[in-house]
């Protein structure tokens, strides 16, 4: 566990958020175009969904990818509501932007999955392609929890369109159709599409991953700076708490539905993982009056880097040890 | 040259507004609306940039649309209720436009 | 502060045309212009934007030139022949700039 | 053949821009930043030019070269007047129209060609690597035989500057200079330039392929939804007359050149395909009157999806069967 | 719909100096500022354009800043000593804004 | 020597750049995004700085090390006062224009420094890892000495801020905490990090660099076409006998240090390059009445090509025959 931790933290990954972190703090203008984090980004969800779709040909589908998918889905649906709690429990904040929060909790960060699936494979653990159709299977559901907490409280959620406008718009989220697309260009062309691509998706992956985590730091760290003074001790501890917490119902989620050591690490990894791309977007449009300082900082400056340091090698151990590795 | 009058309504909104903003510019019978990338900016909700950012959420776009001064009021009617609830700006500056059979 | 009479000229055309805009405008004597991107627009013809396109062909520019009020006509008869036949809209605001001599 | 064309449906490159069309008709917001698709593009170019110039200096230089590139001026000069002609008879449109619609079938698709390049690679089928050079000599010429139809008819077509500027605006135009360039840069390096930087220009080829292929489903579908109502059945059956004609006369063409089965596949693709990045924008200078939703909804939503998906096993397999291979 | 009379300036800078700028303006008092990217443009000192450039030496940025007409003045000394010694170009125009409790 | 610079002239990179050159020359419309070209040198940036951080860890801390960096720091200090000397006498500019320009020729340009390393890899010439932290340690020291010649002869260097403030904005300029963020990464993760992202630093860092040179010719091809008649003879003799000067006190500073020929080399091409992103945007900053055209063109479009092509097989000769090869 504590070399897991060592290893991790002296891994190009970290050491590159790390740096952009730093230099943001310090006021540096080192800075990414947004053309190029959103091209590595595309990047990187197309490379994963696509390796995912690949090996889910492999393997054949289970039954358990099913069982999965549900389990995702409705953890997704279901966190917000515990997040929704905890946030009153530690904070004095208002329903809506305790339901914004919540919502964020409730979904997932795709690079703090990609990040594990490469500590994964460079560890060899094994792990189920299809936890890729489960990461685009819990983006959405966690968003319709939040705004339909606000609605139960009388609070207003739509702005200009209907509602299945919008319930549309989230399910068509870029980031969703790239993964879920890519998945299944992955699943239909099977290994022959990946020998055809594989020297783009696979070799320079982690390269690509360690750029952008430099540019996630600079963002970061941006946004801590900006934001100094607005995330108190009591948003502090949800934004450790609410993922540990995610993580444990991960593993014992995972752990019925009899996933390998690594699926269960994975899926402790998106339990516990907080969105900030598509949920932020999502919250500007549907609750506008949710402050964004205060999930950007929690969900970027607060719970990623503590599931890319401490979480993820935390959470594989557990997965290991609880699911027999 | 002739000229004619003409209103310049710029509204700077949020970029995940663009689309449904747009949607309501043409519902609201403009004839051309014009929209330009928005690099960063301060406000009471702070300073935003957008280097390095994959998200839409912190960002706004800046919207242009020129029109006959007898227009102005519904456009304005038409929009202000995605403006009322989220965060932007609206100016109209008098102007004058050539070939007014455009407008 | 000082402030000095001026004419803010806009004027939002193809992308395709820039280069040949450029030139008229630095031939018909302005002092200076600024060439803003431009993310997406509507009109007559349709909406476009930019968005993953290579070809120049659907875009357009917005060019922005501050000029003494003296001189607006002499720049837009300059212009107007790019204008007549290919799409994009014209505007003229009342402005004050300072620093008077540099235009 | 039936092989082939199943084969091609079920190329990760084929699905990924079904995936881009069906994201846009479905109103996903997925998109790629203009910056990332113009790198793309660039790479694209410099790569197929660059490995395209090295094969011309293995194989040296060759009687047929000459002859090929003559003809596909020929064939690009020529088209459009065919074009145009086809044009009157299966639609009512005006003559600027008319003309400007059939310079695009008169120059070519670089990304139509290296994909059949990909294709004929994939497959093991050999053939002129000097191809490359018949294509950026086929861009041009389509557009000054479209002007010349315009001018006969009595119409204007010049804006601003004398036609010396434009035709050297056409001529210096940044496709065509990068293709040629590159082709010089890798017959004058040879095998021992292309061997300094082959691991970024043929490894990551596919891959980068496969993306700009989302890319351009993404825009074609978004320009089929945007033009609903604009393409009659005259147009959408000169959509894929037009390019059968030219395949069927490319494979002539070719055969009589003597060049291998290959070649005179790439040469029907070429021949068959339709502009859609340089040619727009020279119409939208010299023709401004000629409706642009017209020419680019037909090249990019009709003829370059009917190409990709039917057209290339097609060309190739008949070239197979006509040039015996 | 109710409007409020405001002035909208226009600063074009270069941007290397944005951040200056924008320091410069918070501390004036200004409620608010948008920063559009520029592409290219024209002056005494020459043509420029960003295509292609990574170094922030060739380029400008505008920024748009709508103020209540009093605040104008203040506004331009706060940042007049910037702009003295850089290249760049100020204009104000009169315009009209909804929602004047912002500004 | 002459064998050297015959194969440098045929080499993808410097023809890369030639045609750049041409294109704009010749008034393509043929350019790169601006967020490509920030992408790319990001890229190049990181990797070079992340090989030189791992043979750092690989050859372990050497006392030549702190001795390379300090003679890099003093080199970048005193060089801005030479050329202020040798304007003086070639040109009639005023001490502005004079300091400006003296600041590029101190510091350094680190795409030329990226194209030496390449050809000394290509010609398997070893080097010290280490110089990477030595071409950072001489961006800045020349802003300073530049600012203090100004100062000294009573011009005004100052905007807006202390000069506190503006000394810390040079120091943590964007390129430099980039390039010392990458060495450090690389020094701490060691050939083991490297194995992580090599296929991703190390496979297409030519290509890249390639492309980056054609951006750079038609950068510079521009600046040509707008500068004519700016730069007279003076000042063209300086753009040449500068770096001249630079490489061979360089080389001696290199071979006193005991460096390998490969690292005199390489210090040689550091001292005789001109920086042409970070010192043009600090000028514009500090010394804004100085004229631009003057050091971007003779920096850019003058020594530039000049080292590339003639200076570093000359420097790469010279050091050989001096330092023993
Ligand atoms: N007075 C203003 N002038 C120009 N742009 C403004 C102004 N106030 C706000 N903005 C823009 O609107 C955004 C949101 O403003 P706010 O709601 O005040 O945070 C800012 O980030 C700016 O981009
Ligand atoms: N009233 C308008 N206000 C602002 N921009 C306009 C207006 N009309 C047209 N445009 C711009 O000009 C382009 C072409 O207009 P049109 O010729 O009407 O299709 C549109 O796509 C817009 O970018
Ligand atoms: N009259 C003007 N109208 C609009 N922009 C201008 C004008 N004059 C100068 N500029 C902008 O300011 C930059 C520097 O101007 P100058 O100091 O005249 O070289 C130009 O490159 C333009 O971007
Ligand atoms: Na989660
Ligand atoms: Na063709
Ligand atoms: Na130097």
């Amino acid at each position: 566990m504590l070399e897991l931790a060592a290893d991790n933290l002296t891994s190009p990954m970290i050491l590159c958020f790390v740096l952009g972190v730093a230099a943001a703090l310090a006021r540096s203008d080192l800075s990414f175009p947004e053309a190029v984090a959103k091209g590595m980004s595309i990047y990187l969800l197309f490379a994963i969904g696509f390796k995912g779709g690949v090996s889910l040909n492999e393997a054949g589908i289970d039954a358990r990818l099913v069982g999965a998918i549900l389990a995702g889905v409705a953890l997704s649906a279901v966190f917000p509501l515990v997040g929704f709690r905890l946030l009153a429990l530690l904070t004095s904040l208002g329903p809506t932007d305790r339901a914004a929060i919540a919502a964020h909790y409730g979904s997932i960060s795709i690079v703090t999955f990609v990040t594990a699936v490469s500590v994964l494979d460079a560890g060899g653990i094994a792990h189920e392609g299809y936890m890729v159709a489960v990461a685009a299977a819990m983006e959405a559901p966690a968003i319709l929890t939040a705004l339909w907490l606000v609605a139960r409280g009388g609070g207003t959620t739509q702005t200009g369109g209907s509602s299945g406008h919008h319930l549309r718009e989230i399910l068509l989220n870029g980031s969703i159709v790239l993964l879920l697309g890519a998945f299944a260009i992955g699943w239909i062309t099977g290994p022959d599409g990946q020998r055809e691509i594989d020297a783009m998706i696979t070799a320079p992956f982690k390269g690509v991953l360690c750029l952008f985590l430099l540019d996630m730091g600079l963002v970061a760290g941006r946004g801590l700076r900006n934001a100094r003074g607005i995330i108190g001790p009591g948003l502090l501890a949800f934004g450790v708490l609410m993922p540990l917490l995610g993580a444990a119902i991960g593993i014992a989620a995972g752990a019925m539905l009899g996933l390998s050591p690594g699926g269960v690490a994975l899926f402790a990894v998106l339990s516990a993982s907080a969105s900030y791309i598509a949920v932020p977007a999502a919250m500007r449009v549907a609750l506008p009056e949710a402050n964004p300082s205060l999930y950007l900082t929690l969900s970027l400056g607060i719970t990623f880097p503590f599931n890319l340091v401490v979480g993820i090698p935390l959470y594989l151990w557990a997965a290991t040890a609880f699911a027999g590795g | 040259m002739q000229m004619h009058d003409a209103h310049r309504v710029e509204i700077i909104i949020e970029a995940v507004m663009e689309r449904r903003l747009c949607e309501r510019l043409i519902e609201a019978g403009v004839t051309g609306f014009t929209v330009l990338p928005v690099h960063a900016g301060s406000g009471r909700s702070g300073h935003w940039e957008r280097e390095g950012q994959v998200s839409k959420a912190g960002g706004m776009v800046a919207v242009i649309c020129l029109l006959r001064p007898d227009r102005v009021d519904s456009l304005l009617e038409a929009v202000f209720p995605l403006l009322e609830r989220h965060i932007g700006v609206v100016s109209v500056c008098e102007a004058k436009v050539i070939r007014s059979e455009r407008f």
